[in-house]
């Protein structure tokens, strides 16, 4: 392992990630490099390898090659998803999916810290200071008034906050967020934004992968071209719009 | 939320009522009373409520965990063999062959002496944790093996009644030792006491509705809480409680265990009352028509799934006497117009009901 | 309210629950006997036991015209105890404690006959149980009619053995894997080592129930035929599993006059369902075959057809065995002018009924009959022809003289004996 | 009848021919009238002289006798014991004097009574049959002698198999005359130098017989003991080459188990594999499948029996009819309504089921029923020592194989198949395509349906027809699918063979039931290692 100062400093480092599907490379020697506290988009065609990027990162699917290291430390490609889970690491799929059989706060509840083991759950009771914990996100998220609700009756746009709501609960250290505006209208594009930006900072890194542009805009952050499952360009919104074979990628030859 | 709710409360009640009382009437009036209730009905309740416990069992793989477990007879049937086993061994001497140690069917197939599985199996001491040990053990195995491969839904359900259709072809071997198709039969008696009476049978019952009563309380325990929510988690969304640090695989392995070993107890409580265990009980057939208990009394539910097990197997008793010729158009119509009409099931439709009926009186009034 | 109720479509499942107890609503005939029949009507035993509830309906309704019993109506009780065992004891109960019948026919499989025996000693029953079994059993509740082992196995490879039947001098054992098969395998062996054939020649091979691919089992035993010694197949394979077999058999070839084979528990029925031109000349060993040309059996076919409706249903063995028992059971309600089960019991000792096969049976106190042997050859036309008959009745051996620890008990239920599997006299 | 009555003129015929090939003779009857009484007698020891005497008096009549007699048409009347050859009509006989070679008229059946034959008798009659045929104008007749010859072994026969072998100019018949003479020569009654020389001979044969006799040889402990070398090497020689057959065999057998399991799970494969219904009544589709043979081949039986021969391909697309429009009126009144909801398919298709089940047992009755195979499926490939591949076998191997190809075939190149991907694949943009997806769902399931109707038309051939045909299959169909990979049809196919040959070669060594708890428990592990079975769709396909 290479003991660059800046790798041990990285919050997440991607390292020449290569995954295969019969034959097909969905990623292609992929290295991202990402700071604590930093906010990053990921752009990128259909089939760029963005959720690809995001299930090696989760444990969710093995590299052929390369390693994911976390905080330094952790290669997350020889752990499972649970595992990375309890690292610290966060996940929102691009459809939301909550447990719509519980109420909001009962889904805040399951993702709050605490102790994951069957055992320990079966006989686990709610702290005061996690109770606490809840009513603050769920004031973030803004679904107070429906904390007895079931989550099944939700709006789609409430259920990707509540997702999220449920993410912060967890005090990752790292998100990942896959495609949260979609769906949504502008104006809960732009309050998802704000909703992002306050999240980011500190100790807590967020990935956002995003296809809508003015989203991406509203972020104001680094963004990291994919195509073809490797690295075209990185640098700020209006930078990478310029890279010529961004360009070519996007608006064709 | 409580561990018991109205519903559970008036189960629990109801369920007191029926045992105590048919023991009673049974024991205590004189046979041709009016209240009198003959010996036969005892058994079936007491058959009746062992069927319960197992469908409470099924209720708690699959109604919270969502695991449709296709062989879950097969837990079931090694409950009831271990105490078959229990009570071969205590007929002793007294089996038509007179041999003090061998089982009778052993004596005329040559087997010269007690395999060493069936060591052990004299002693209630433990013969009774194995009713709960053996089932538990295979469940885990199997668990173990397919919850952390990640074997879900329909693959799941296949190869779990792969497994009880193997130890069906296992068990119908003579060569294994359990007494091939014939089973184990021909049972004297249970802790000394002849099985034939009358107070004993009383007491199987008692014991039953004990059974059921405890296992419905442990269910509930575990579903109400945060491990019962988790479960459903899972059972809703397995991924997404992947990525919120669970595994599911844990607490699949713990509710199928536990609830393997509930349907143990319900074999082993089921064996002395019908005097007969032997294989057919692993038939992949008997596993499904469990499921169905569940299904018309209403997934999920618990109560439900108690109360689907009684009345359809009330109906089976009922119509196999009643219309031996259309009995099977009769059930086989009640499995499709239950899955079609009330897909909840029995009870899981009461809730919606009762929420109509409220909703209508408060327009109208 | 009642919007609510049509909207509930679910009930309608509760009408078919209605619809059922209609049925079961019919006004019961005062005054009558009440016959259960105990065989199943649905699951994997419907396919035999079917036929012998008509073949006790019709016994049933031919008392009744000739003016009842003790001037009383006969009453049959249906029940479908559905191929499921621990039913079977249920329905047993159901019949002797609710319905009150006053004897019950039924049964076909072991473990069948196994599930409802404690429920028939418990309460004090009747029970005749018409099929061919392996012994080893005898209770004081149970009449059985079928055939005991030494009733079948053991004069059928007598007669293997023989000239006529070939003279074989090896033997495959095949069977399906359950007590029946292995009981009566281990009573042969014994027998075919008295009579000085060694281990060498005798294979067993056992096969799960409702076993279909017999291709492997057929060609071990060919190869096995073929190793010099005039060889026969004893089959016990059960039910289900037979007509692949015998299929298999046919289209390997294997011709009777070379490789013959004796079934034990392949009848009439059974055949129904192959074409048996290939098979002519393959055996079985029964009391009794539809071919049987007597007065009685021409007349009782003729009734069934009649009863059934039906010109091409076969009869077979354990429908003799029921036709035994039940003019027997007639005969000693009678002789006991009541239908109280220790007054039968007593009352049935030394019946004897004129069976169809012209012979008498006759019941002995160790509750098997006495009845001839016979052993019929497989028609292109699905029937028997007997090619081979005892010289006089068998005597049912409740426990085989062949296994050592059962050669020694006696069952006897007549005053001073009272055991069914005792050492010495109990009194 | 009609099949009977064209039979019985054959036999004329034949009858006819035999009398004009006669050489020579006065009275019809001289000589072999002692014989024929013989014939009558209750005595199987007596009957059996008669068979003898009759084959021995070389009159024309006596090989048409004998060949009536092994077949159960020869019939004497009980008055005065005159034999017949007779041809049932109801209660009736029509008779033929087989001496006098003229039709005798019709006779009540009651008047006469069969000449009954055992298999010592049917014995002693094949091999008098075969001596008398061994110089017979007809080459097959010849052959199937000889063969017939060796069985018997009869050193009688010695000067008779000279004779013949002399007179044969035939290749074929020359050599299996040879065997057949080695037979007699192997025995005690030859000398040492003949035996050896027999005994090599024998070992270059491969059928069952020359191993039996050798067997014998090896097995007596008073033979020569070069003799004893020598039938032993030759022994060694048949058992090697044997090991190769029994091989060869097994693969066979095994493939045919495969595609017995490939037939039953095509049409799973489409309802469950494509369409996601735990069809639990799929069982009885294969039932229905069977019944419809049945009743067809009633209907051959009732008014065409001379075309019984293709009932079988006329079942075929009644099967698949009943089968297919049954399945439509299931997925109408029943699957339509639990789309997406397979778990609660399998509960209602399991009531279906009971239905099913208990509806053939109220229509057709309780017991099995009676299908037959036409000639051309009749029979084995005798390889060597008792490995036959039979016929039947080797059709039902190519008709699964034919199925299967269709259901691609139709998968993949009509219009419809079109649509059914599209339908499964992405409902919604299928809808919105102009796809009719509940017609497509109706047509899917009905085509499922069928195809198990079909794999019935052939497991009527090997299997009971009767109401728990179905049950017996579904255990292992759904094996079948789970192994190779729901979803798949190649899966199916490779699954449901690799299953069957696996079995068969394990079968030898751990006995039949063992052999498929084996198979079972490793299917489950197998399903730990590759949870989506062994063709599994990897990437985003996997995920739906």
């Amino acid at each position: 392992m290479a003991e660059h100062p800046a790798i041990s400093n990285a919050a997440l480092y991607l390292d020449g990630i290569t995954v295969s599907f019969d034959g097909f490379r969905a990623l292609n020697r992929l290295s991202l490099y990402l700071e604590p506290g930093e906010l990053r988009a990921v752009i990128g065609p259909n089939g760029a390898g963005k959720s690809t990027m995001m299930d090696v990162v989760t444990g969710k699917t093995r590299p052929d090659e390369g390693q994911v290291l976390l905080h330094g430390r952790h290669d997350l490609t020889r752990l499972d998803e649970a595992a990375i889970a309890g690292l610290g690491v966060g996940r929102k799929f691009q459809r939301p999916t909550v447990f719509e059989a519980h109420s909001v706060f009962e889904n805040l509840e399951l993702a709050c810290r605490a102790d994951r083991r069957a055992r320990r759950t079966l006989f686990a009771r709610l702290s005061g200071e996690q109770r606490e914990r809840i009513e603050e996100v769920l004031d973030l998220i803004a679904l107070r008034e429906r904390a007895g609700d079931s989550a099944g009756l939700l709006s789609h746009g409430q259920k990707q906050w509540l997702e999220i709501g449920m993410l912060l609960v967890q005090d990752p250290s790292i998100l990942l967020i896959d495609e949260p505006a979609a769906g949504m209208t502008d104006a809960e594009t732009m309050r998802t934004a704000r909703l992002l930006k306050r999240i980011a900072g500190g100790e807590r890194s967020v990935i956002v992968v995003e296809h809508d542009m003015e989203f991406v805009r509203a972020l104001d952050c680094r963004v990291t071209a994919l195509h073809e499952g490797a690295m075209l360009a990185e640098g700020t919104l209006d930078a990478v719009s310029a890279n010529e074979s961004v360009i070519e990628v996007y608006l064709g030859r | 939320m409580r561990l018991l709710d109205l519903k559970g409360r008036i189960f629990l009640a109801a369920l007191a009522v029926l045992a105590a009382g048919a023991a009673l009437l049974n024991l205590v009036l004189p046979e041709g009373a009016v209240l009198h209730v003959p010996n036969y009905m005892v058994g079936l309740i007491g058959k009746y409520l062992c069927f319960a416990l197992l469908a409470l069992s099924v209720d708690l793989v699959w109604g919270f965990a969502g695991i449709l477990s296709l062989g879950h007879g097969a837990f079931f049937a090694l409950g009831g063999y271990a105490m078959g086993m229990h009570l071969m061994r205590q007929i002793g001497e007294r089996g038509v062959y007179g041999h003090p140690e061998l089982p009778d069917f052993m004596v005329f197939l040559d087997w010269k002496e007690l395999p060493w599985y069936w060591h052990g199996f004299d002693s209630a001491w433990f013969a009774l944790p194995m009713c709960l040990a053996v089932p538990g053990a295979l469940a885990f195995l199997f668990g173990w093996l397919t919850f952390r491969s990640r074997v879900t839904g329909v693959y799941l359900s296949i190869i779990s009644q792969a497994m009880t259709f193997a130890l069906m072809l296992a068990f119908f071997r003579n060569d294994m030792g359990f007494g091939g198709n014939n089973g184990l039969t021909d049972f004297k008696d249970l802790f000394g006491l002849d099985l034939k009476d009358a107070g004993m049978r009383a007491g199987l019952l008692l014991a039953s509705a004990a059974a059921l009563a405890g296992g419905y309380l442990l269910c509930r325990w575990m579903t109400v809480g945060k491990f019962g929510r988790v479960l459903v988690a899972v059972r809703d969304a397995e991924q997404r409680t992947r990525f919120l640090g669970y595994r599911p695989e844990h607490y699949k392995i713990l509710a199928f265990t536990v609830s393997a070993m509930m349907a143990g107890v319900a074999g082993a409580l089921y064996v002395p009352q019908v005097g007969i265990i032997n294989p057919g009980e692993f038939s992949p057939a008997n596993s499904i028509e469990i499921v169905i208990w569940v299904a018309v009394g209403g997934r999920g539910t618990l109560v439900g799934a108690a109360l689907g097990a009684v009345l359809v197997n009330y109906a089976k008793s009922f119509l196999t006497g009643a219309a031996p010729e259309m009995w099977l158009f009769v059930l086989g119509g009640l499995f499709v117009a239950v899955t079609l009409f009330i897909p909840r099931g029995i009870l899981g439709e009461i809730p919606g009901l009762w929420a109509r009926w409220r909703d209508g009186r408060g327009h109208h009034g | 309210m009642k919007t609510m109720m049509s909207r509930f479509r679910g009930l309608a499942a509760a009408g078919l629950f209605a619809g059922a107890a209609m049925v079961s609503a019919a006004p019961a005939m005062a005054e009558t006997i009440k016959v259960g029949i105990l065989h199943s009507l649905s699951g994997t035993m419907a396919i035999s036991e079917t036929t012998l509830k008509d073949a006790m309906l019709m016994l049933i309704d031919d008392i009744n015209k000739k003016g009842g019993l003790l001037g009383k109506q006969v009453e049959p009780v249906v029940v479908d105890p559905a191929s499921d065992w621990p039913l079977f004891a249920e329905k047993a109960r159901e019949l002797i404690e609710k319905e009150k019948v006053a004897v019950v026919f039924g049964c076909w499989t072991s473990v069948s006959r196994k599930s409802v025996l404690p429920v028939f000693e418990e309460l004090n029953g009747l029970l005749f149980y018409p099929v061919q079994y392996e012994g080893e059993e005898s209770s004081r509740n149970v009449f059985y009619t079928g055939a005991a082992p030494n009733q079948q196995a053991i004069p059928a490879v007598e007669y293997l053995m023989s000239e006529d039947g070939g003279g074989a001098e090896r033997f495959a054992l095949l069977g399906t894997d359950y007590v029946y098969p292995r009981t009566t395998n281990k009573i042969l062996r014994a027998f075919l080592h008295s009579r000085g054939i060694s281990d060498d020649d005798i294979l067993e091979e056992y096969t799960p129930f409702g076993h279909s691919d017999w291709q492997t089992i057929v060609s071990k035993v060919r190869a096995f035929a073929s190793e010099g010694k005039k060889t026969a197949i004893v089959s016990t394979i059960n039910g289900d599993a037979n007509v692949p077999f015998y299929k298999e058999l046919a289209n390997q070839g294997v011709m009777a006059e070379d490789l013959p084979v004796v079934a034990f528990s392949v009848g009439e029925e059974e055949l129904a369902g192959i074409d048996t031109a290939p098979l002519v000349g393959h055996l079985a060993a029964w009391n009794y075959f539809m071919s049987v040309e007597t007065p009685e059996n021409e007349a009782f076919i003729e009734k069934w057809h009649a009863f059934i409706g039906d010109e091409d249903r076969v009869t077979n063995d354990p429908m003799e065995a029921h036709y035994i028992g039940f003019k027997m059971w007639v005969q000693a309600v009678n002789q006991a002018g009541s239908t109280d089960v220790d007054a039968v019991r007593q009352a049935m000792y030394g019946q004897t009924v004129t069976a169809l096969t012209g012979n008498t049976a006759l019941m002995n106190v160790n509750h098997h009959l006495s009845k001839p042997v016979l052993i019929g050859e497989v028609q292109d036309d699905g029937q028997f022809e007997v090619v081979w008959e005892t010289d006089g009745p068998v005597v049912g051996d409740a426990w085989s003289d062949y296994i050592p620890e059962s050669a020694k008990l006696t069952a006897d239920w007549t005053y001073p004996w009272v055991c069914g599997n005792c050492e010495k006299p109990m009194f | 009848m009609a099949v009977r009555n064209a039979i019985f003129r054959l036999v004329l015929v034949l009858f006819a021919a035999g009398a004009c090939l006669a050489p020579g003779g006065g009275s019809a009857s001289e000589g072999i009238d002692a014989a024929l009484v013989l014939l009558a007698e209750k005595s199987a020891r007596k009957r059996q002289a008669g068979v003898e005497a009759l084959a021995a008096s070389g009159h024309p009549a006596a090989a048409p006798i004998l060949s009536a007699m092994v077949d159960g048409k020869l019939y004497y009347r009980k008055d005065d014991k005159r034999l017949f050859v007779v041809a049932k009509r109801g209660r009736e006989f029509d008779l033929f004097d087989p001496v006098a070679g003229e039709q005798a008229g019709t006779a009540p059946s009651k008047s006469l009574k069969k000449v009954k034959v055992n298999n010592r008798l049917r014995r002693a009659i094949r091999k008098a049959l075969a001596g008398l045929n061994l110089t017979h104008a007809d080459r097959g007749l010849r052959l199937e002698a000889a063969a017939g010859l060796l069985k018997s072994a009869d050193p009688g026969l010695r000067p008779a198999l000279a004779a013949a072998l002399e007179s044969e100019a035939d290749g074929d018949v020359r050599a299996a005359v040879e065997l057949a003479l080695a037979a007699v020569d192997i025995g005690p009654d030859s000398a040492p130098p003949a035996r050896i020389a027999a005994a090599k001979r024998l070992g270059a044969s491969e059928s069952p017989e020359a191993r039996a006799l050798l067997g014998r040889v090896v097995g007596d402990a008073k033979t020569d003991a070069a003799v004893r070398e020598a039938a032993r090497a030759a022994l060694q020689q048949i058992e090697d080459r044997l090991e190769l057959y029994r091989q060869f065999g097994a693969v066979f057998q095994g493939i045919s188990l495969g595609s017995v399991l490939l037939l039953a799970a095509v049409g799973l494969a489409i309802t469950f594999g494509v369409m996601g219904v735990i069809n639990m009544a799929h069982g009885e589709m294969v039932m229905v499948g069977a019944y419809a043979t049945f009743v067809v081949q009633e209907l051959f039986r009732t008014f065409a029996p001379e075309f019984f021969g293709l009932s079988l391909a006329v079942a075929v697309p009644a099967a698949f009819l009943a089968a297919a429009a049954l399945g439509v009126g299931l997925e109408r009144s029943v699957i339509r309504w639990l789309y997406g909801r397979p778990l609660e398919t399998l509960l209602a298709t399991w009531g279906v089921s009971l239905v099913l089940r208990q509806a053939v047992r109220t229509i057709f009755g309780p017991t099995n029923r009676e299908v037959g195979s036409p000639e051309w499926m009749s029979g084995a490939m005798e390889l060597a020592g008792g490995v036959a591949i039979t016929y039947n076998r080797i059709w039902i191997i190519l008709f699964s194989l034919a199925v299967l190809a269709a259901v691609m075939a139709v998968i993949r190149y009509t219009a419809f198949g079109l649509e059914m991907r599209a339908v499964t694949q992405n409902r919604p943009m299928a809808n919105a395509m102009g796809i009719r997806s509940r017609k497509v769902d109706s047509m899917t399931f009905a085509l499922g349906s069928g195809v198990a109707g079909m794999a019935g038309v052939a497991l009527s051939q090997i299997d009971n027809v009767s109401p728990n045909l179905g049950q017996a299959y579904i255990v292992d169909s759904f094996m079948v699918i789970v192994f190779g990979g729901v979803g798949n049809l190649w899966g199916v196919l490779v699954g449901a063979m690799s299953l069957g040959v696996v079995n068969k070669f394990i079968e030898p060594f751990s006995g039949a039931v063992l052999g498929k708890i084996v198979i079972l428990v490793a299917l489950i592990l197998f399903i730990q290692r590759r949870p989506q079975g062994l063709f599994a769709m990897r990437g985003r396909a996997a995920e739906l």
